[in-house]
Protein backbone atom coordinates (compact mmCIF):
# COMPACT_ATOMS: atom_id res chain seq x y z
CA UNK A 1 0.00 0.00 0.00
CA UNK A 2 1.88 3.12 -1.09
CA UNK A 3 1.67 5.77 2.03
CA UNK A 4 -0.74 8.48 2.55
CA UNK A 5 0.75 11.99 1.66
CA UNK A 6 -1.10 15.26 3.02
CA UNK A 7 0.27 18.66 2.20
CA UNK A 8 -1.55 21.79 3.01
CA UNK A 9 -0.25 25.38 3.05
CA UNK A 10 -2.81 27.58 5.47
CA UNK A 11 -2.68 30.91 7.58
CA UNK A 12 -4.48 28.97 10.23
CA UNK A 13 -2.86 27.21 13.13
CA UNK A 14 -3.00 23.22 13.20
CA UNK A 15 -3.17 20.48 15.74
CA UNK A 16 -0.64 17.82 16.03
CA UNK A 17 -2.64 15.12 17.80
CA UNK A 18 -5.69 15.46 15.06
CA UNK A 19 -3.36 15.41 12.35
CA UNK A 20 -1.01 12.38 13.55
CA UNK A 21 -4.72 10.41 14.02
CA UNK A 22 -5.63 11.05 9.93
CA UNK A 23 -2.63 9.66 9.40
CA UNK A 24 -2.87 6.34 12.04
CA UNK A 25 -6.74 5.80 12.66
CA UNK A 26 -8.35 2.41 11.28
CA UNK A 27 -4.14 1.19 10.99
CA UNK A 28 -3.22 -1.41 12.45
CA UNK A 29 0.29 -1.44 10.93
CA UNK A 30 1.65 1.62 12.23
CA UNK A 31 4.20 1.28 15.29
CA UNK A 32 5.77 4.92 15.26
CA UNK A 33 5.12 8.37 14.18
CA UNK A 34 7.32 11.21 14.86
CA UNK A 35 5.84 14.91 15.14
CA UNK A 36 7.95 17.95 14.37
CA UNK A 37 6.76 21.12 15.04
CA UNK A 38 8.49 24.11 14.10
CA UNK A 39 7.74 27.24 16.71
CA UNK A 40 8.71 30.74 16.33
CA UNK A 41 11.02 32.50 18.71
CA UNK A 42 10.94 35.36 19.83
CA UNK A 43 15.34 35.74 19.53
CA UNK A 44 15.65 37.09 23.03
CA UNK A 45 12.71 39.24 23.55
CA UNK A 46 13.55 41.21 20.01
CA UNK A 47 11.10 39.88 18.01
CA UNK A 48 7.52 40.87 17.50
CA UNK A 49 6.10 39.25 14.20
CA UNK A 50 7.85 37.00 11.57
CA UNK A 51 5.47 37.25 8.22
CA UNK A 52 5.80 34.54 5.53
CA UNK A 53 5.56 34.75 1.93
CA UNK A 54 5.07 31.71 -0.38
CA UNK A 55 4.66 30.73 -3.49
CA UNK A 56 1.00 29.29 -3.79
CA UNK A 57 1.42 26.21 -6.03
CA UNK A 58 4.90 25.88 -5.98
CA UNK A 59 4.79 25.65 -2.40
CA UNK A 60 2.45 22.70 -2.28
CA UNK A 61 4.25 20.88 -5.47
CA UNK A 62 7.96 21.49 -4.03
CA UNK A 63 7.06 20.14 -0.58
CA UNK A 64 4.68 16.95 -2.22
CA UNK A 65 7.71 16.04 -3.88
CA UNK A 66 10.22 15.98 -1.02
CA UNK A 67 7.24 14.04 0.83
CA UNK A 68 7.54 11.60 -2.48
CA UNK A 69 11.08 11.36 -2.19
CA UNK A 70 11.18 10.42 1.44
CA UNK A 71 8.15 7.63 0.77
CA UNK A 72 11.05 6.54 -1.90
CA UNK A 73 13.68 6.42 0.63
CA UNK A 74 11.57 4.83 3.69
CA UNK A 75 9.23 2.68 4.39
CA UNK A 76 6.54 4.25 5.48
CA UNK A 77 2.83 4.31 6.25
CA UNK A 78 1.93 8.34 5.82
CA UNK A 79 3.79 11.57 5.95
CA UNK A 80 1.88 15.35 6.53
CA UNK A 81 3.12 18.45 6.16
CA UNK A 82 1.60 21.54 6.86
CA UNK A 83 2.95 25.06 6.35
CA UNK A 84 1.54 28.15 7.81
CA UNK A 85 2.05 31.71 5.61
CA UNK A 86 1.12 35.30 6.95
CA UNK A 87 1.94 37.18 10.43
CA UNK A 88 3.21 34.23 13.52
CA UNK A 89 3.87 35.82 16.59
CA UNK A 90 6.83 34.58 19.35
CA UNK A 91 5.52 31.06 20.65
CA UNK A 92 3.04 30.24 17.49
CA UNK A 93 3.64 27.43 15.03
CA UNK A 94 5.18 27.61 11.67
CA UNK A 95 5.29 24.17 10.72
CA UNK A 96 4.47 20.46 11.10
CA UNK A 97 5.78 17.60 9.62
CA UNK A 98 4.25 14.19 10.82
CA UNK A 99 5.59 10.33 9.45
CA UNK A 100 4.39 7.13 10.47
CA UNK A 101 5.57 3.99 10.14
CA UNK A 102 5.94 0.39 10.78
CA UNK A 103 9.40 1.42 12.63
CA UNK A 104 10.59 4.14 14.47
CA UNK A 105 14.21 4.75 12.59
CA UNK A 106 12.07 5.29 9.66
CA UNK A 107 10.22 7.80 11.05
CA UNK A 108 12.60 9.70 12.67
CA UNK A 109 14.93 9.72 9.21
CA UNK A 110 11.58 10.67 7.40
CA UNK A 111 10.61 13.25 9.61
CA UNK A 112 14.59 14.94 9.91
CA UNK A 113 14.80 14.71 5.91
CA UNK A 114 11.48 15.95 5.38
CA UNK A 115 12.16 19.12 7.46
CA UNK A 116 15.81 19.79 6.10
CA UNK A 117 14.69 19.76 2.69
CA UNK A 118 11.39 21.73 3.56
CA UNK A 119 13.97 24.53 5.08
CA UNK A 120 16.09 24.69 1.85
CA UNK A 121 13.75 23.63 -1.08
CA UNK A 122 10.25 24.89 -0.51
CA UNK A 123 9.59 28.28 -1.27
CA UNK A 124 9.11 30.25 2.01
CA UNK A 125 10.48 33.36 3.00
CA UNK A 126 10.59 35.14 6.64
CA UNK A 127 10.26 38.80 7.27
CA UNK A 128 10.64 40.28 10.85
CA UNK A 129 9.32 43.06 12.85
CA UNK A 130 11.44 44.06 15.35
CA UNK A 131 10.04 44.72 18.80
CA UNK A 132 11.51 48.31 18.60
CA UNK A 133 10.02 49.46 15.21
CA UNK A 134 13.50 49.01 13.53
CA UNK A 135 12.53 46.99 10.19
CA UNK A 136 14.13 43.42 10.72
CA UNK A 137 14.22 42.34 7.09
CA UNK A 138 14.22 39.24 5.42
CA UNK A 139 15.62 36.47 7.54
CA UNK A 140 18.69 35.25 5.31
CA UNK A 141 19.40 31.63 4.71
CA UNK A 142 22.09 29.80 6.85
CA UNK A 143 24.63 27.50 6.00
CA UNK A 144 23.75 25.21 8.58
CA UNK A 145 20.69 24.26 6.64
CA UNK A 146 22.14 23.85 3.32
CA UNK A 147 24.80 21.59 5.36
CA UNK A 148 21.76 19.52 7.20
CA UNK A 149 19.89 19.26 3.36
CA UNK A 150 23.33 18.01 2.01
CA UNK A 151 23.84 15.47 4.35
CA UNK A 152 21.09 13.09 2.66
CA UNK A 153 22.73 13.35 -0.42
CA UNK A 154 25.17 10.65 0.70
CA UNK A 155 22.66 8.58 1.18
CA UNK A 156 23.32 8.93 5.31
CA UNK A 157 20.83 6.29 6.54
CA UNK A 158 20.98 4.00 9.00
CA UNK A 159 18.52 1.82 6.72
CA UNK B 1 6.69 34.94 -26.67
CA UNK B 2 4.38 36.23 -23.65
CA UNK B 3 5.83 34.81 -20.58
CA UNK B 4 4.65 35.50 -16.96
CA UNK B 5 6.61 36.21 -14.22
CA UNK B 6 6.84 36.18 -10.19
CA UNK B 7 8.88 38.02 -8.03
CA UNK B 8 9.04 36.97 -4.34
CA UNK B 9 11.25 38.36 -0.74
CA UNK B 10 13.14 40.70 -1.87
CA UNK B 11 13.04 40.40 -5.47
CA UNK B 12 9.77 41.71 -5.27
CA UNK B 13 10.23 44.35 -3.31
CA UNK B 14 13.02 45.63 -5.55
CA UNK B 15 11.36 44.92 -8.89
CA UNK B 16 8.42 46.73 -7.68
CA UNK B 17 5.68 44.49 -8.50
CA UNK B 18 5.04 40.59 -7.28
CA UNK B 19 3.76 39.80 -10.96
CA UNK B 20 4.05 41.26 -14.58
CA UNK B 21 3.91 38.99 -18.10
CA UNK B 22 6.55 40.10 -20.06
CA UNK B 23 7.99 39.79 -23.93
CA UNK B 24 11.23 39.05 -24.36
CA UNK B 25 13.50 39.41 -27.62
CA UNK B 26 14.72 36.52 -29.15
CA UNK B 27 17.96 36.80 -28.19
CA UNK B 28 17.10 35.89 -24.88
CA UNK B 29 16.79 31.81 -24.54
CA UNK B 30 17.54 30.99 -21.07
CA UNK B 31 16.81 32.16 -17.64
CA UNK B 32 20.05 34.01 -17.02
CA UNK B 33 19.60 35.79 -19.98
CA UNK B 34 16.42 36.60 -19.01
CA UNK B 35 17.69 38.35 -15.61
CA UNK B 36 20.05 39.77 -17.64
CA UNK B 37 17.79 41.48 -19.92
CA UNK B 38 15.54 42.45 -16.73
CA UNK B 39 18.30 43.75 -14.75
CA UNK B 40 18.89 46.68 -17.68
CA UNK B 41 14.94 47.65 -17.34
CA UNK B 42 15.39 50.29 -14.58
CA UNK B 43 17.10 50.85 -11.44
CA UNK B 44 14.80 48.72 -9.48
CA UNK B 45 15.18 45.72 -11.05
CA UNK B 46 18.96 46.23 -11.59
CA UNK B 47 19.09 46.48 -7.91
CA UNK B 48 17.16 42.93 -7.75
CA UNK B 49 19.48 41.20 -10.03
CA UNK B 50 22.73 43.03 -8.68
CA UNK B 51 24.13 39.54 -7.76
CA UNK B 52 22.36 37.06 -10.29
CA UNK B 53 24.09 34.36 -8.40
CA UNK B 54 22.25 34.85 -5.24
CA UNK B 55 18.84 34.48 -7.16
CA UNK B 56 16.96 31.40 -7.51
CA UNK B 57 14.51 30.47 -10.08
CA UNK B 58 11.51 28.36 -10.95
CA UNK B 59 10.14 27.47 -14.28
CA UNK B 60 6.51 26.45 -13.81
CA UNK B 61 6.79 25.56 -10.23
CA UNK B 62 10.02 23.54 -9.97
CA UNK B 63 13.50 24.95 -9.05
CA UNK B 64 15.93 25.26 -11.73
CA UNK B 65 19.38 26.60 -12.75
CA UNK B 66 20.38 29.75 -14.69
CA UNK B 67 20.94 27.50 -18.06
CA UNK B 68 17.56 26.74 -18.01
CA UNK B 69 15.64 27.34 -21.26
CA UNK B 70 12.79 29.67 -21.05
CA UNK B 71 11.24 27.91 -24.26
CA UNK B 72 7.81 26.38 -23.82
CA UNK B 73 7.63 28.12 -20.09
CA UNK B 74 4.60 29.28 -18.99
CA UNK B 75 6.01 31.20 -15.65
CA UNK B 76 9.53 32.30 -14.35
CA UNK B 77 9.90 32.72 -11.08
CA UNK B 78 12.76 34.59 -9.30
CA UNK B 79 13.40 34.69 -5.00
CA UNK B 80 16.21 34.66 -3.08
CA UNK B 81 17.22 31.45 -0.65
CA UNK B 82 14.01 30.19 0.68
CA UNK B 83 13.76 30.58 4.79
CA UNK B 84 10.54 28.84 5.33
CA UNK B 85 10.40 25.83 7.98
CA UNK C 1 18.37 27.49 32.88
CA UNK C 2 18.03 23.64 33.06
CA UNK C 3 15.07 21.82 31.54
CA UNK C 4 11.78 20.69 32.37
CA UNK C 5 12.01 17.13 32.76
CA UNK C 6 8.46 15.01 32.90
CA UNK C 7 8.04 11.32 33.19
CA UNK C 8 4.79 9.39 33.75
CA UNK C 9 3.52 6.02 33.87
CA UNK C 10 0.35 5.38 33.78
CA UNK C 11 -2.56 3.26 32.76
CA UNK C 12 -4.43 5.85 30.69
CA UNK C 13 -4.10 7.14 26.90
CA UNK C 14 -2.19 10.53 26.43
CA UNK C 15 -2.57 13.93 24.27
CA UNK C 16 0.61 14.68 22.60
CA UNK C 17 -1.03 18.33 21.79
CA UNK C 18 -1.07 18.89 25.52
CA UNK C 19 1.92 17.50 26.71
CA UNK C 20 3.78 19.49 23.98
CA UNK C 21 1.72 22.29 25.15
CA UNK C 22 3.02 21.88 28.76
CA UNK C 23 6.71 22.36 27.15
CA UNK C 24 6.37 25.10 25.35
CA UNK C 25 3.81 27.43 26.71
CA UNK C 26 4.83 30.57 27.90
CA UNK C 27 8.23 30.26 26.68
CA UNK C 28 9.33 32.36 23.43
CA UNK C 29 12.93 30.11 23.16
CA UNK C 30 11.71 27.20 21.35
CA UNK C 31 12.42 26.47 17.83
CA UNK C 32 11.38 23.19 17.29
CA UNK C 33 9.89 20.09 19.23
CA UNK C 34 9.96 16.44 18.04
CA UNK C 35 7.06 14.29 19.63
CA UNK C 36 7.47 10.44 19.06
CA UNK C 37 4.67 7.98 19.68
CA UNK C 38 4.65 4.12 19.94
CA UNK C 39 1.35 2.30 18.84
CA UNK C 40 0.51 -0.75 19.21
CA UNK C 41 0.79 -3.22 15.74
CA UNK C 42 -1.62 -6.08 15.10
CA UNK C 43 1.26 -7.74 13.48
CA UNK C 44 -0.81 -8.66 10.60
CA UNK C 45 -4.04 -9.41 12.03
CA UNK C 46 -2.43 -11.95 14.29
CA UNK C 47 -2.31 -9.81 17.87
CA UNK C 48 -5.18 -9.23 20.00
CA UNK C 49 -3.78 -7.65 22.90
CA UNK C 50 -0.73 -6.66 24.76
CA UNK C 51 0.22 -6.10 28.33
CA UNK C 52 2.77 -4.14 29.28
CA UNK C 53 4.04 -5.01 33.19
CA UNK C 54 6.55 -2.61 34.63
CA UNK C 55 9.19 -2.15 37.91
CA UNK C 56 6.90 0.47 40.02
CA UNK C 57 9.43 3.01 40.93
CA UNK C 58 12.41 1.87 38.67
CA UNK C 59 10.51 2.83 35.63
CA UNK C 60 10.41 6.35 36.71
CA UNK C 61 13.82 6.37 38.00
CA UNK C 62 15.45 4.87 35.08
CA UNK C 63 13.63 6.60 32.51
CA UNK C 64 14.58 10.00 34.47
CA UNK C 65 18.32 9.24 34.41
CA UNK C 66 17.66 8.67 30.01
CA UNK C 67 16.31 12.14 29.83
CA UNK C 68 19.20 13.34 32.80
CA UNK C 69 21.76 11.99 29.99
CA UNK C 70 19.41 13.40 27.23
CA UNK C 71 19.72 16.67 28.93
CA UNK C 72 23.42 16.55 29.59
CA UNK C 73 23.75 15.41 25.84
CA UNK C 74 21.59 18.26 24.02
CA UNK C 75 20.78 21.92 24.77
CA UNK C 76 17.19 21.54 25.32
CA UNK C 77 14.26 23.20 26.65
CA UNK C 78 12.14 20.52 28.39
CA UNK C 79 11.81 16.64 27.96
CA UNK C 80 8.49 14.39 28.31
CA UNK C 81 8.71 10.66 28.53
CA UNK C 82 5.50 8.87 28.90
CA UNK C 83 4.75 5.33 29.21
CA UNK C 84 1.39 3.24 29.44
CA UNK C 85 1.44 0.35 31.36
CA UNK C 86 -1.57 -2.28 31.39
CA UNK C 87 -3.46 -3.85 28.51
CA UNK C 88 -3.67 -2.37 25.56
CA UNK C 89 -5.04 -2.73 22.19
CA UNK C 90 -3.84 -2.45 18.25
CA UNK C 91 -4.28 0.79 17.23
CA UNK C 92 -3.74 2.48 21.24
CA UNK C 93 -0.80 4.15 21.56
CA UNK C 94 2.14 3.20 24.31
CA UNK C 95 4.81 5.37 24.78
CA UNK C 96 5.18 9.36 24.15
CA UNK C 97 8.60 11.48 23.82
CA UNK C 98 8.74 14.99 23.17
CA UNK C 99 12.04 16.89 22.90
CA UNK C 100 11.84 20.92 22.65
CA UNK C 101 14.84 22.91 21.98
CA UNK C 102 15.80 25.93 20.25
CA UNK C 103 17.21 23.77 17.22
CA UNK C 104 15.74 21.09 15.41
CA UNK C 105 18.87 18.74 15.33
CA UNK C 106 18.66 18.60 19.24
CA UNK C 107 14.99 17.83 19.35
CA UNK C 108 15.39 15.02 16.97
CA UNK C 109 18.87 13.57 18.35
CA UNK C 110 16.97 13.75 22.26
CA UNK C 111 14.29 12.59 20.89
CA UNK C 112 15.25 9.67 19.44
CA UNK C 113 17.92 8.89 22.11
CA UNK C 114 15.64 8.86 24.70
CA UNK C 115 13.54 5.92 22.84
CA UNK C 116 16.59 3.70 21.98
CA UNK C 117 17.57 3.72 25.51
CA UNK C 118 13.40 3.72 26.75
CA UNK C 119 14.07 0.54 24.77
CA UNK C 120 16.65 -1.43 26.45
CA UNK C 121 16.93 -0.02 29.89
CA UNK C 122 12.98 0.81 30.63
CA UNK C 123 11.74 -2.05 32.83
CA UNK C 124 8.98 -2.93 30.69
CA UNK C 125 8.10 -6.34 29.36
CA UNK C 126 5.22 -7.01 26.78
CA UNK C 127 3.24 -10.23 27.09
CA UNK C 128 1.17 -10.29 23.90
CA UNK C 129 -2.53 -12.23 23.45
CA UNK C 130 -2.59 -13.69 19.75
CA UNK C 131 -6.60 -13.18 18.05
CA UNK C 132 -6.88 -17.31 17.64
CA UNK C 133 -6.53 -17.49 21.60
CA UNK C 134 -3.49 -18.85 21.64
CA UNK C 135 -0.84 -17.89 24.39
CA UNK C 136 1.46 -15.31 22.88
CA UNK C 137 4.00 -15.38 25.38
CA UNK C 138 7.06 -12.72 26.31
CA UNK C 139 7.92 -10.65 23.49
CA UNK C 140 11.71 -10.75 23.27
CA UNK C 141 14.19 -8.59 23.33
CA UNK C 142 15.21 -7.23 19.63
CA UNK C 143 19.18 -7.33 19.01
CA UNK C 144 18.16 -4.09 16.83
CA UNK C 145 17.28 -2.47 19.60
CA UNK C 146 20.68 -3.47 21.86
CA UNK C 147 22.53 -1.87 18.31
CA UNK C 148 19.72 1.06 18.49
CA UNK C 149 20.93 1.80 21.33
CA UNK C 150 24.32 1.03 21.11
CA UNK C 151 25.41 3.98 18.51
CA UNK C 152 24.65 6.84 20.90
CA UNK C 153 27.72 5.17 23.11
CA UNK C 154 30.44 6.15 20.14
CA UNK C 155 29.37 9.83 20.60
CA UNK C 156 27.51 9.90 17.45
CA UNK C 157 25.93 12.84 17.00
CA UNK C 158 25.96 15.76 14.99
CA UNK C 159 26.35 18.18 17.15
CA UNK D 1 20.79 -10.17 56.38
CA UNK D 2 17.21 -9.63 55.25
CA UNK D 3 16.48 -8.88 51.54
CA UNK D 4 13.46 -7.99 49.65
CA UNK D 5 13.12 -9.80 46.23
CA UNK D 6 11.00 -8.58 42.97
CA UNK D 7 10.52 -10.97 40.09
CA UNK D 8 8.66 -9.59 36.96
CA UNK D 9 7.86 -11.39 33.89
CA UNK D 10 8.42 -14.64 32.81
CA UNK D 11 11.01 -14.45 35.84
CA UNK D 12 8.16 -14.07 37.40
CA UNK D 13 6.10 -16.41 36.29
CA UNK D 14 8.66 -19.00 36.78
CA UNK D 15 9.75 -18.41 40.27
CA UNK D 16 5.72 -18.34 41.46
CA UNK D 17 5.58 -14.89 43.32
CA UNK D 18 6.24 -11.51 42.78
CA UNK D 19 7.69 -10.46 45.33
CA UNK D 20 9.01 -11.94 49.23
CA UNK D 21 12.02 -11.49 51.42
CA UNK D 22 14.66 -13.93 52.33
CA UNK D 23 17.66 -14.02 54.23
CA UNK D 24 20.72 -15.50 52.53
CA UNK D 25 22.92 -17.40 54.33
CA UNK D 26 26.60 -15.54 55.02
CA UNK D 27 28.51 -17.06 52.08
CA UNK D 28 25.96 -15.03 49.56
CA UNK D 29 27.67 -11.56 48.83
CA UNK D 30 27.06 -10.72 45.27
CA UNK D 31 23.97 -10.90 43.17
CA UNK D 32 25.47 -13.85 41.03
CA UNK D 33 25.44 -15.74 44.34
CA UNK D 34 22.26 -14.67 45.60
CA UNK D 35 21.04 -15.87 41.75
CA UNK D 36 23.18 -19.53 42.26
CA UNK D 37 21.55 -19.83 45.83
CA UNK D 38 18.06 -19.17 44.60
CA UNK D 39 18.36 -21.52 41.75
CA UNK D 40 18.25 -24.34 44.36
CA UNK D 41 15.23 -23.50 46.29
CA UNK D 42 13.05 -25.24 43.78
CA UNK D 43 12.09 -26.36 40.48
CA UNK D 44 10.28 -22.77 39.58
CA UNK D 45 13.23 -21.45 40.63
CA UNK D 46 15.78 -23.93 38.70
CA UNK D 47 13.87 -22.91 35.77
CA UNK D 48 13.52 -19.04 36.10
CA UNK D 49 17.56 -19.25 36.69
CA UNK D 50 18.21 -21.78 34.37
CA UNK D 51 20.20 -19.48 31.81
CA UNK D 52 21.87 -17.02 34.93
CA UNK D 53 23.23 -14.70 31.88
CA UNK D 54 19.88 -14.24 30.14
CA UNK D 55 18.53 -12.43 33.55
CA UNK D 56 19.13 -8.90 34.16
CA UNK D 57 19.50 -7.49 37.31
CA UNK D 58 18.87 -3.99 39.59
CA UNK D 59 19.41 -3.09 43.09
CA UNK D 60 17.61 -0.37 44.65
CA UNK D 61 15.91 0.51 41.22
CA UNK D 62 19.11 0.89 39.37
CA UNK D 63 20.40 -1.71 36.67
CA UNK D 64 23.90 -3.00 37.87
CA UNK D 65 25.60 -6.80 37.24
CA UNK D 66 25.78 -9.89 38.30
CA UNK D 67 29.05 -9.08 39.98
CA UNK D 68 27.68 -5.89 42.11
CA UNK D 69 27.44 -7.02 46.15
CA UNK D 70 24.38 -7.27 48.01
CA UNK D 71 25.49 -5.78 50.98
CA UNK D 72 23.54 -2.61 51.96
CA UNK D 73 20.71 -3.27 49.45
CA UNK D 74 16.77 -2.60 50.26
CA UNK D 75 15.38 -4.45 47.40
CA UNK D 76 16.89 -6.77 44.48
CA UNK D 77 15.04 -7.54 41.04
CA UNK D 78 15.30 -10.05 38.56
CA UNK D 79 13.89 -9.65 34.89
CA UNK D 80 14.54 -10.75 31.69
CA UNK D 81 15.67 -8.20 28.75
CA UNK D 82 13.52 -5.49 28.43
CA UNK D 83 10.77 -4.62 25.35
CA UNK D 84 9.43 -1.52 26.25
CA UNK D 85 8.75 1.36 24.07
Amino acid sequence: MSPTIRIRIQAEVFDTESETALLTEGRRDVGASVAFTGWCRDEGGTLKALTLEHYPGMAEAEITRIAEEAARRWELSGITAIHRHGRILPGEKIVLVVAAARHRQAAFEAASFLMDYLKTRAPFWKKEERIDGTEGGWVEAKESDDAAAERWENGESSE
Amino acid sequence: MSLDLRYFAWVRERVGTAEETVEPPAGVTTIGELIAWLARRDEGYAAAFEVPEVIRTARDHEHVEHDAPIEGAREIAFFPPMTGG
